[in-house]
C-alpha cells in the first residue's frame, strides 16, 4: 500500500510566491497522483505556526511522507525534519523541494517558475514515496579539542575550551604562539599596547593544565569525523630539546649568523640562526633556522649528518645544560598522533606582500615603501628601532609620510575584490602613532572610502583628522617614483578634482589581508569549503558563521575572512562555545546516511560477490570483509560489510558496485530512480 | 514537447557540497538562468552510477550535466577523482555508440561559484538547444526487436 | 605437445595436486573441440590441443557445477591467462586454489580469430607450469592493437548511431554474452534487479541499448578481449568492438591493460590526481 | 588642477590662518556635501561650497580666494545651519572674501558684487546711513553694463515716494568716518 | 496688559524701512500698529547703518563696529531691548553683539573705533518676537475685522532664523511664529515648503538673474500651495518678491499676481487701521485683494 504524502508549499513571504504560483503548484501536486493525500500552501512554513501546521496535518491526515516545497534544504531540512519527529514520524520521510534558491529567485518569469516548481515537487514526492525510516547513528565523543593556530583567535578559543574543563591540543607552526597580534604596536580605537594585552594571555595559555602546546609543528593529516578525529601532527625538528632548554639565551648570544632578516620584524630587523622570534615568545626557547645556520649549510653541502659538521658549534658549546646539551643538531621531524572530538581552525591571514603585484608602487624596489605590518614594527617599542619612526633606507626621521589605503583590497584587477576591513582603522591609528612620535611631521592618507563601522571607530578616525591633523585625500595613488632621497607619490583628490603630487620621505601601504598561501591545501586536508579568495567558508553566512562545512570543525578569526581583534576574539569565543556544547555530550548522533550491503536468505545470503571494488574505492576504509559460513564453519562466500561508524555516506561504493548490492541510505537506488523517473518537464 | 519552440530538457546530477551549494548561491545572488534544468542532488559525484545517466536519457532528457567539487576539494577526499575516472571511459563509450558528447557534460563548480553555475547551465542548455531534441534516443521504440532494422533509420542521431 | 599436456594432467591428478583438469577435448567433427573436465588420471587421453581450441575455459571457474569438482588445473592460452590475473585481483579465486597449466599459442581459429591478429601473449603471463615451446611475446604498438576500431571511430556521429542501432536491434536478450563471459560473475546481474528495474529486460531497442552499453561498461578496465561474448552471440553483434573501445580508453587514459600485470591497481577502483579531465568545464 | 605638496609648501598653513582669523576649523569638515546640496546659489558657482572648504583644508589659498563662489554666496547661512559637523561655512565665506580683497584676488567676473559692496559702504561712510539713490548711482556708474537693469523699477519707486533724493545724514557722520578709518 | 506697564523699547528701523526708503511701508506699519497695541517704541538717537551684508562680506571688524555703535547708543539711552524690524539689521546686531562678547581683542578694537564702551546686555529682537512677546493678547482683544478665507503663505527667508545657534529664534527648518500671528489676524495660513528659502537678498542689483530664479521658486511654491498673498517680515524679501514679480513672471513664463504684505500690515488690517496709514498703497503688486478680504 502506497504512502500518504502531504505536500506543503511555502510562499516564503513573497520570495517564492512572487514568481511561482504556489496555489497551482499545490493543486498540481495532487493531480493524478493518488499518493498525495494532502496539499496546502503557507506564508512562512518555517515559522512557528508554519511548523505547527505541518505537525497538525501529519497527525490529522495520518501522513507518512512529507514534501516541503520551500527554500534550499541547506536552510531548513533540519527544521522540518525535527518538526516531523515531534509527531512521531521518522524524519527521513520528510523531503525538501528547493523552490526558492533554485527556482523562484532565478526564474523571474512566473509561468516558467511555476512549471519548474511543479516538476521539482513531483520529483520529491516520488522520492518520498520510496523513503525508508532511518535511525540516527550514535557515535562516541573524544572529549578533547584541537586548536590549529596560536594567534589571538586560537589562544582565545583554546583558553575558553580549557577553562570549560576540556583538554585542548594547540598546534602552531611558528616557533612561538602570538600570531600577528603580537607584532602590533598599539591597537585601535583605544591605542592600548598590543603586547600588554596579548602577553598575559600567552602566558596563561602556556601554564594552563588543560592545554597541550605544539609549536614549530604542523598538521599532517586529519581523519575521522565528528566526535572522533584522528590527527597526525608533524613536530618539525627544532634542534632544541624543549624539556632540557631553559631559554637562558647563551646560545643565541654567541651565534655568529647575526644578519638574518627577522620574520617577526617583517624583515626590518635582524636575528640570529638560533633564535627566539621575539622577547616575549612562548615558549621562550630557541629554534635553529636550518636554512641559514652555517653548520647545517655545511652538512648539506658535504651531505653528512649535521652533528658531524665541525664548521661551527658555538651554540652547543655555549649551552650550559649538562650532561646532555639542550641542543640536538641531529633532531628529526617527528609525527605524533592525537585523538580529538572537535577542531577549531584559527590559521589566520597573511599580509599581502606588495612585492608580488604592485609594480606601480615600486613592487618592493623602494626600501622606504613599507607595509602596514612593517610600520607596526617600526612603531613598536619592542621593534627594530625601539619605536622610533625611522625610514628603513637611511634611518632618517620622515617629515612627510604618505599612507595608501586599499592596497590589494577592493582591486579586482589585482584579483582581490574584497575589503580588508581593518585598514581604514589601522591607517588612522598609524597616522596618530606617527604624529605622536614626530610632532611636526605630516601624514597624508589616500583613501577611496573611510570605513569605520565599529564602536568608537568613526570618532577615532575623525580624531586622526581633526586633532592629529592627518590630511586625507580621496583617491588612489597611481604611481610612486624616486626623486633624490624622496618618493614622489602621484595621487588624486577627487573632491577637488585635482592631481596630487607629494614628495614623501616614506610611504606606508595598507596592504590587504589575504588567506594563507597554503589555505587551499589545508582546507583539502580537513575537507572544508573555501571561497574564491581561499578564505574558509562558514556553513551559513548568517546563521552558522563559525561552523565550517564539516561537522565539528569550527572557524575562528581571519582564516574565515578579514576581521579586527574584537571581532576575532568574539568569533573565537563563539567557536569555543560550540566545541564545549559538542564535548558536553557522551554520545553524538550522526546522520544515518550510510551505505549498506544487502543480505538475503540462503542460498544467496547476499547478491554481493565479493569483488571488493567498494573496499578499494572507499575513502574511509569503512568496508570490511565478512565470511558467510555454513553450519560446519566452512566459508560459503566472502562478502562486503559496511562499518557504519566509519562510513561517511559518499556513495562511492554504491556507484562502483556492478550488481548494485550496496546502497546508500537516504539516496538508495529506488529513491534516485524515482527522482529521475518522475522528471516530466511540463 | 511542444513543436513550436524546442526547449531542451536537462537533468543535472550535482554533489551536495559544492555544485548544489553553488546553485543555491546563484539563487541568493538572484542570478537569472534558463529554467530547463532539473537538479538531482547526491552526496557526491562519486556516487553517480552511469545507469543514472542512461535512465535520464531513457526518461527523455536531451542533455545531462554532472557537476561536483573541484579536484582536491571533494568533501569525501577522493569521490570526484573516482567519478572522473568513470566518465573518462563512459563518455567515449557513448560517443562510440553515436551519442553526441555535448549532450552529456561535466564540470567542477564550487560552493562559491554561483556565477560559474549560471554560465555552465546556460552553456549546456544552449549547446543542447543547438543540437535539437534527442529524438534518436527518445524515438527508440519499446515495441520489441525490429528485425527490418527500422530502428536504425528511424533513429535520427543525437 | 598434446602428449605433454596429457602427461602433466595425469601427474597432477595422480599426485592429487588437483581434483579436476579443465581442458579441451575432441569435438563431433575435427574442426570442433569441446570443454572436458577430467577427474580420473586414466581419462587424460580425452585431452587435446589444436588451433580449434578457441574458447576460454576460465569461464568454468565461476560456474557452481564445475566448482563443485574441487581444485582445478586449468589449461589456458596467453589470452585466457589474463582472466586468471583479473579473477585473482577481483578476489574470485585464490592463487592456491587453482593450478594454471599454460600453453604457448601462435594463434587459433580457422580463419585466424581476430583476437590473435595482434597477439602479444603467445606465452601466458601467469602459469604454474608451461606446456609447449616458449614464444617470446612481441611488443605491439598501441595503434596496431586497436587498429580494428579505426574504421568505426572514423564514422560520423549519425553513422555510428545507425550502425549500433542496427546491431542492438538484433539483440534478443538471450544473455549468452554475459553467461559465457568469465568476468561476468555476479550472482545477480544488474538486469535481474527489479527494484528498481534499471534495465528493461524485454528485448526492444531502448532496453537493448541500455543493456549493451551497461554490459560493456561493467567490463571497462576488466575485459581481457577473449572475444567469447562476440563468438557466442546468436545474432552476431560485434560486442567486442565495445569492449575493445573501452580497453583502448582505459589504456590511453590510465596506462592500464587488464590482465597483464598482477601488481597493477584495478583501473576502475583507483585514480590518479593527474587523470585526464579535458572534457570538464 | 594640480596640487603639489613638498616640505616647503607645508610651511604656510592656510587652514591655520583661516582658523586664527575666524575661529573656524575646516579640519572638522568631512566633505559630505550637505552644504552644497542646500546652497541656493550653488548652481551658479564655479566651485561647490564643500570644494571651497576642501581648498582651505588642502592649503589651496589661491584657488579659494580667486573663486567666484565666495562672492556668489548669498550669506543665507543655510549651510551653517545644516552642517553635521558644525562648520560655519557661510561665515568662512566672509573671511575668504575679506582675505581675497586684502590680497587683491577678488574674481573680476563678480565685479558687480564687489562694486555693489563698495558703493554700499561708501554711502554709509559718507552719510552714516544708506542713501539708496546715491548708492545706486555710484554702482551704475562703476558698472555701466547694469545701467539698463531695473529701468522701470526706479521711476516706479520714485512715484511711490520710495526713493528720496536727499541722503539721510546722521549727526555722528564724522564718527562713522572715523570708524571706517579705524577699520581699514 | 495695562497701558502703564508698557515699557519703552529702543527702535532701530535701519536704512531700508525709514521714511523715503525702498521699504518705508514696513516702518510705517510697524509704528502705526504699535501706536494701537504697543509696546511703545522710541527711535534710537542718531542710529547708523548696520553695514548689512556689504560690511560683513568684506570687513568683519567694520561690520561689527557699525552694528555695535547702535547697540552702545541704545545702552546709553538705557533701553533694555531694541526692536530691529529689518531682519538684516537684527541679525547683524545680534551676531556683532555675540562676536564682541566672545572676542576680547575685537571688543577693544570696536570700542576704540566707535569711541564708546559696549558691555551692556541689551536684547535685540525682531518684529515677530516683539509681537509674540507683547502683542498677541492685544491683537485678540482689539481685532476688529476677520478676513473671509484669506490664505496667507508666511515667508521667513533667511535672516530671521539663521544662524539659529546665535539668533535662538524659532525652529530654523519649520518656524511657526509668523503663522501664529497670521492666524491671530483671522487669516488662514497655508502650509508650504519654501518658507525658509533664500530670495537672493543683497544680490538684487548685482546678480539680478540669481534673485529672479530664487524668487520664482518661492512664488511658484506659494502659488501652487494656493496662497492669496505672502506675508513677510523682511524688506529685502519684500523688495525681491514684490518689485520684481512682473519681471519674474516674464522671465519664467508664469503670470503672478500675489500681493506681498508685511506681517505688520496684516495686523494693522485686522485692527481696522486705514490701508494708506499702513502703506499698503506703496506696493508694486496691488494689495486690494488683501485689503478687501478684511472689508
Amino acid at each position: 500500500m502506497g504512502k500518504k504524502i502531504g505536500v506543503f508549499v511555502c510562499h516564503c513571504g513573497t520570495n517564492i510566491s512572487a514568481t511561482v504560483d504556489v496555489e497551482k503548484v499545490a493543486e498540481e501536486a495532487k493531480k493524478n497522483n493518488p499518493g498525495v493525500a494532502y496539499t496546502t500552501t503557507y506564508k512562512y512554513m518555517c515559522s512557528d505556526p508554519g511548523q505547527k501546521l505541518l505537525r497538525d496535518k501529519i497527525k490529522e491526515e495520518g501522513l507518512d511522507g512529507v514534501v516541503v516545497a520551500a527554500c534550499s534544504p541547506k536552510m531548513h531540512e533540519h527544521t522540518f525534519r525535527n518538526a516531523a519527529v515531534k509527531t512521531g514520524l521518522n524524519p527521513y520521510h520528510v523531503e525538501i523541494s528547493n523552490l526558492r534558491e533554485q527556482c523562484s529567485w532565478v526564474h523571474p518569469d512566473k509561468p516558467t517558475g511555476t512549471e519548474k516548481s511543479i516538476d521539482l515537487v513531483r520529483m520529491m514526492t516520488e522520492k518520498t514515496r520510496k523513503d525508508r525510516s532511518l535511525t540516527p547513528i550514535k557515535v562516541p565523543v573524544t572529549k578533547r579539542a584541537l586548536v590549529i593556530g596560536g594567534g589571538i583567535a586560537g589562544i582565545q578559543a583554546a583558553l575558553d575550551i580549557a577553562d570549560g574543563g576540556h583538554e585542548v591540543i594547540m598546534v602552531e607552526r611558528e616557533a612561538s604562539i602570538g600570531g600577528h597580534m603580537a607584532q602590533l604596536s598599539e591597537t585601535f580605537p583605544t591605542l592600548d599596547c598590543s603586547q600588554c594585552i596579548m602577553t598575559p594571555k600567552m602566558v596563561e595559555l602556556a601554564q594552563h593544565d588543560n592545554i597541550k602546546l605544539y609549536t614549530w609543528s604542523e598538521i599532517e593529516a586529519v581523519d575521522g569525523y565528528i566526535g572522533n578525529f584522528d590527527v597526525k601532527i608533524r613536530k618539525k625538528a627544532r634542534s632544541v630539546d624543549l624539556d632540557l632548554c631553559t631559554g637562558c639565551s647563551s646560545c643565541w648570544q654567541v651565534c655568529p649568523c647575526k644578519k638574518i632578516k627577522s620574520e617577526f620584524d617583517m624583515k626590518l630587523g635582524n636575528r640570529t640562526a638560533i633564535y627566539i622570534p621575539f622577547p616575549q615568545a612562548i615558549p621562550s626557547k630557541p629554534v635553529i633556522d636550518r636554512e641559514n645556520c652555517i653548520l647545517f649549510k655545511d652538512s648539506r653541502k658535504k651531505n653528512i649528518k649535521p652533528n658531524d659538521s665541525k664548521v661551527c658549534r658555538k651554540c652547543i658549546d655555549a649551552c650550559p645544560i649538562a650532561p646532555v646539551k639542550a641542543i640536538d643538531y641531529n633532531q628529526e621531524d617527528e609525527i605524533v598522533e592525537e585523538k580529538v572530538g572537535a577542531i577549531v581552525v584559527a590559521t589566520g591571514f597573511k599580509e599581502l606582500d606588495d612585492t608580488s603585484m604592485y609594480g606601480e608602487y615600486g613592487g618592493g624596489k623602494y626600501k622606504d615603501v613599507i607595509t602596514g605590518l612593517q610600520f607596526e614594527r617600526l612603531a613598536s617599542a619592542s621593534g627594530p628601532t625601539e619605536g622610533k619612526i625611522e625610514r628603513p633606507s637611511d634611518g632618517k626621521e620622515p617629515e612627510i609620510v604618505v599612507f595608501i589605503q586599499c592596497v590589494g583590497s577592493r582591486d579586482p584587477a589585482k584579483g582581490c575584490s574584497y575589503c580588508s576591513k581593518t585598514c581604514c582603522m589601522y591607517t588612522a591609528k598609524h597616522t596618530m602613532l606617527y604624529k605622536h612620535k614626530v610632532h611636526d611631521g605630516h601624514a597624508f592618507v589616500f583613501y577611496i572610502d573611510i570605513r569605520c563601522a565599529g564602536k568608537d571607530y568613526e570618532e577615532f578616525s575623525q580624531r586622526a583628522i581633526e586633532e592629529e591633523g592627518a590630511t586625507y585625500l580621496r583617491g588612489r595613488v597611481s604611481r610612486i617614483y624616486k626623486k633624490g632621497d624622496k618618493l614622489v607619490v602621484l595621487g588624486a583628490d577627487t573632491l577637488t578634482g585635482s592631481v596630487v603630487e607629494i614628495e614623501a620621505d616614506m610611504v606606508v601601504l595598507a596592504s590587504a589581508m589575504k588567506a594563507q598561501d597554503d589555505a587551499e591545501k589545508f582546507a583539502q586536508k580537513l575537507s572544508i569549503q573555501y571561497n574564491k579568495d581561499k578564505f574558509f567558508s562558514e556553513m551559513h553566512p548568517k546563521l552558522k558563521p563559525v561552523e565550517s562545512s564539516s561537522a565539528a570543525i569550527l572557524l575562528a578569526g581571519t582564516c574565515q575572512g578579514p576581521k579586527d581583534i574584537p571581532e576575532t576574539v568574539a568569533q573565537a569565543g563563539a567557536a569555543a562555545s560550540k566545541v564545549l556544547a559538542l564535548l558536553s555530550a557522551d554520545e553524538l548522533e550522526r546522520e544515518p546516511v550510510v551505505a549498506k550491503v544487502d543480505r538475503l536468505p540462503p542460498p544467496v545470503f547476499s547478491t554481493c560477490i565479493g569483488c571488493f571494488y567498494c573496499q578499494r574505492v572507499c575513502p574511509y576504509g569503512a568496508i570490511e570483509e565478512e565470511d558467510i559460513k555454513a553450519r560446519d564453519g566452512s566459508v560459503i562466500k566472502t562478502v562486503a560489510r559496511v562499518n557504519e561508524g566509519l562510513c561517511q555516506g559518499c556513495g562511492l561504493c554504491a556507484a562502483t558496485c556492478r550488481s548494485k548490492s550496496v546502497e546508500l541510505a537516504g539516496f538508495n537506488d529506488e529513491q534516485v530512480y524515482a527522482e529521475i523517473n518522475s522528471v516530466e518537464f511540463n | 514537447m511542444s513543436e513550436t519552440k524546442f526547449e531542451p530538457k536537462i537533468i543535472a546530477f550535482l554533489c551536495n557540497w559544492c555544485t548544489y551549494a553553488g546553485a543555491d548561491l546563484a539563487g541568493t545572488g538572484r542570478k537569472e538562468y534558463q529554467a530547463n534544468v532539473r537538479i538531482i542532488k547526491l552526496p557526491c559525484t562519486g556516487g553517480i552510477d552511469p545507469l543514472f545517466l542512461i535512465k535520464a536519457f531513457e526518461r527523455g532528457a536531451d542533455g545531462i550535466l554532472v557537476s561536483g567539487c573541484h579536484p582536491g576539494d571533494c568533501h569525501y577526499n577522493s569521490g570526484n577523482y573516482h567519478a572522473r575516472r568513470r566518465w573518462n571511459v563512459f563518455r567515449p563509450l557513448l560517443e562510440f555508440c553515436g551519442i553526441n558528447p555535448e549532450r552529456i557534460q561535466f564540470s567542477w563548480i564550487s560552493a562559491a561559484e554561483g556565477g560559474k553555475w549560471v554560465e555552465t547551465i546556460n552553456g549546456v542548455v544552449d549547446a543542447v538547444r543547438a543540437l535539437g531534441p534527442f529524438e534518436g534516443y527518445q524515438k527508440l521504440n519499446t515495441m520489441g526487436p525490429d528485425i527490418s532494422g527500422e530502428a536504425a533509420t528511424s533513429g535520427e542521431t543525437g | 605437445m598434446i602428449e605433454e599436456l596429457r602427461k602433466k594432467a595425469e601427474e597432477l591428478l595422480r599426485s592429487d595436486t588437483v581434483k579436476v583438469v579443465f581442458g579441451y577435448g575432441e569435438g563431433s567433427t575435427p574442426e570442433r573441440t569441446r570443454p572436458v573436465f577430467i577427474t580420473k588420471p586414466e581419462d587424460v587421453n580425452k585431452l587435446t590441443w589444436n588451433k580449434y581450441c578457441v574458447y576460454n575455459l576460465t569461464t568454468y571457474l565461476k560456474r557452481q557445477e564445475t566448482r563443485k569438482l574441487g581444485k582445478p588445473a586449468i589449461i589456458v592460452k596467453g589470452c585466457d591467462a589474463k582472466t586468471i590475473i583479473v579473477l585473482l585481483k577481483e578476489c574470485q579465486i585464490k592463487r592456491e586454489d587453482v593450478y594454471v597449466l599454460g600453453v604457448t599459442c601462435d594463434g587459433v581459429g580457422e580463419p585466424l580469430a581476430t583476437k590473435c591478429k595482434a597477439c602479444d601473449v603467445n606465452t601466458p603471463r601467469i602459469y604454474d607450469d608451461l606446456v609447449g615451446e616458449k614464444i617470446e611475446n612481441k611488443e605491439i604498438p598501441f595503434e596496431e592493437r586497436y587498429a580494428e576500431l579505426d574504421e568505426y571511430e572514423k564514422l560520423s556521429e549519425k553513422e555510428k548511431w545507425d550502425f549500433w542501432q542496427k546491431q542492438f536491434a538484433k539483440c534478443i536478450k538471450c544473455y549468452a554474452c554475459s553467461s559465457i563471459c568469465p568476468l561476468c560473475f555476479c550472482d545477480r546481474c544488474i538486469v535481474d534487479k527489479n527494484q528498481p528495474q534499471w534495465i528493461d529486460p524485454s528485448a526492444h531497442p531502448r532496453g537493448n541499448l541500455s543493456w549493451n552499453v551497461t554490459r560493456a561498461y561493467h567490463l571497462a578496465g576488466r575485459c581481457i578481449n577473449c572475444e567469447e561474448c562476440q563468438r557466442v552471440c546468436p545474432v552476431d553483434i560485434p560486442l567486442n568492438l565495445l569492449n575493445k573501445k573501452l580497453a583502448k580508453e582505459t589504456e590511453k587514459n590510465f596506462k592500464y591493460r587488464s590482465g597483464y600485470n598482477i601488481d597493477d591497481e584495478l583501473a576502475m577502483s583507483t585514480y590518479k590526481e593527474e587523470d585526464n579531465q579535458d572534457f570538464f568545464k | 588642477m594640480k596640487i603639489k605638496i613638498t616640505t616647503k609648501e607645508l610651511k604656510s598653513d592656510f587652514a591655520e590662518e583661516v582658523k586664527k582669523r575666524s575661529g573656524i576649523d575646516v579640519k572638522k569638515c568631512y566633505q559630505c556635501g550637505k552644504c552644497t546640496a542646500g546652497c541656493p546659489v550653488a548652481y551658479e558657482m564655479d566651485y561647490m561650497p564643500n570644494q571651497i572648504i576642501r581648498f582651505v583644508q588642502l592649503g589651496l589659498k589661491h584657488e579659494a580666494l580667486t573663486s567666484r563662489t565666495i562672492w556668489l554666496c548669498a550669506s543665507c547661512i543655510t549651510c551653517t545651519t545644516r552642517c553635521p559637523k558644525e562648520v560655519m561655512i557661510a561665515e568662512l565665506m566672509d573671511v575668504l572674501r575679506e582675505m581675497s580683497l586684502e590680497e587683491g584676488l577678488a574674481n573680476p567676473l563678480e565685479k558687480n558684487i564687489t562694486t555693489f559692496h563698495e558703493a554700499f559702504l561708501n554711502s554709509v561712510k559718507n552719510h552714516g546711513r544708506i542713501s539708496e539713490i546715491g548708492m545706486i548711482q555710484e554702482y551704475k556708474m562703476k558698472r555701466p553694463k547694469t545701467v539698463l537693469q531695473d529701468l522701470l523699477v526706479g521711476p516706479q519707486m520714485l512715484s511711490k515716494g520710495k526713493l528720496s533724493f536727499l541722503p539721510h545724514n546722521i549727526k555722528g557722520k564724522d564718527a562713522i568716518k572715523r570708524i571706517f578709518e579705524k577699520c581699514k | 496688559m495695562q497701558i502703564e506697564e508698557r515699557k519703552k523699547i529702543g527702535y532701530y528701523p535701519g536704512c531700508a524701512i525709514t521714511m523715503g526708503s525702498s521699504s518705508e511701508e514696513y516702518g510705517t506699519s510697524v509704528l502705526r500698529v504699535s501706536e494701537e497695541i504697543g509696546p511703545e517704541l522710541e527711535e534710537i538717537h542718531d542710529w547708523n547703518c548696520c553695514g548689512a551684508s556689504s560690511a560683513h562680506a568684506t570687513n568683519h571688524k567694520l561690520s561689527t563696529a557699525l552694528s555695535i555703535r547702535n547697540i552702545s547708543l541704545a545702552e546709553q539711552s538705557g533701553y533694555k531691548e531694541i526692536l530691529a524690524p529689518c531682519p538684516m539689521c537684527s541679525q547683524r546686531l545680534i551676531i556683532s553683539q555675540k562676536d564682541v562678547a566672545d572676542d576680547e581683542e575685537l571688543k577693544k578694537d570696536v570700542e576704540d573705533a566707535i569711541e564708546m564702551p559696549c558691555d551692556g546686555d541689551v536684547k535685540i529682537i525682531n518684529y515677530l518676537e516683539l509681537i509674540k512677546n507683547y502683542c498677541m493678547d492685544e491683537i485678540a482683544e482689539k481685532k476688529k475685522k476677520a478676513p473671509k478665507d484669506l490664505k496667507i503663505a508666511s515667508y521667513y527667508g533667511c535672516l530671521l532664523l539663521r544662524p539659529p545657534k546665535v539668533l535662538k529664534f524659532d525652529d530654523p527648518e519649520n518656524p511657526t511664529s509668523m503663522e501664529e500671528i497670521v492666524e491671530a489676524t483671522g487669516a488662514t495660513s497655508v502650509d508650504w515648503e519654501l518658507k525658509t528659502n533664500c530670495c537672493g537678498g543683497g544680490f538684487t542689483l548685482s546678480r539680478t538673474d540669481v534673485v529672479l530664479k530664487l524668487t520664482n521658486d518661492i512664488l511658484e511654491c506659494a502659488a501652487d500651495a494656493g496662497a492669496d498673498a505672502i506675508a513677510v517680515a523682511c524688506p529685502m524679501c519684500h523688495a525681491n518678491l514684490d518689485m520684481r514679480q512682473k519681471k519674474i513672471g516674464k522671465e519664467y513664463k508664469r503670470k503672478y499676481d500675489i500681493p506681498i504684505v508685511y506681517i505688520s500690515e496684516l495686523i494693522g488690517l485686522a485692527l481696522d487701521l486705514g490701508p494708506i496709514s499702513l502703506g499698503l498703497n506703496k506696493h508694486f503688486i496691488d494689495t486690494k485683494s488683501v485689503v478687501n478680504a478684511f472689508a
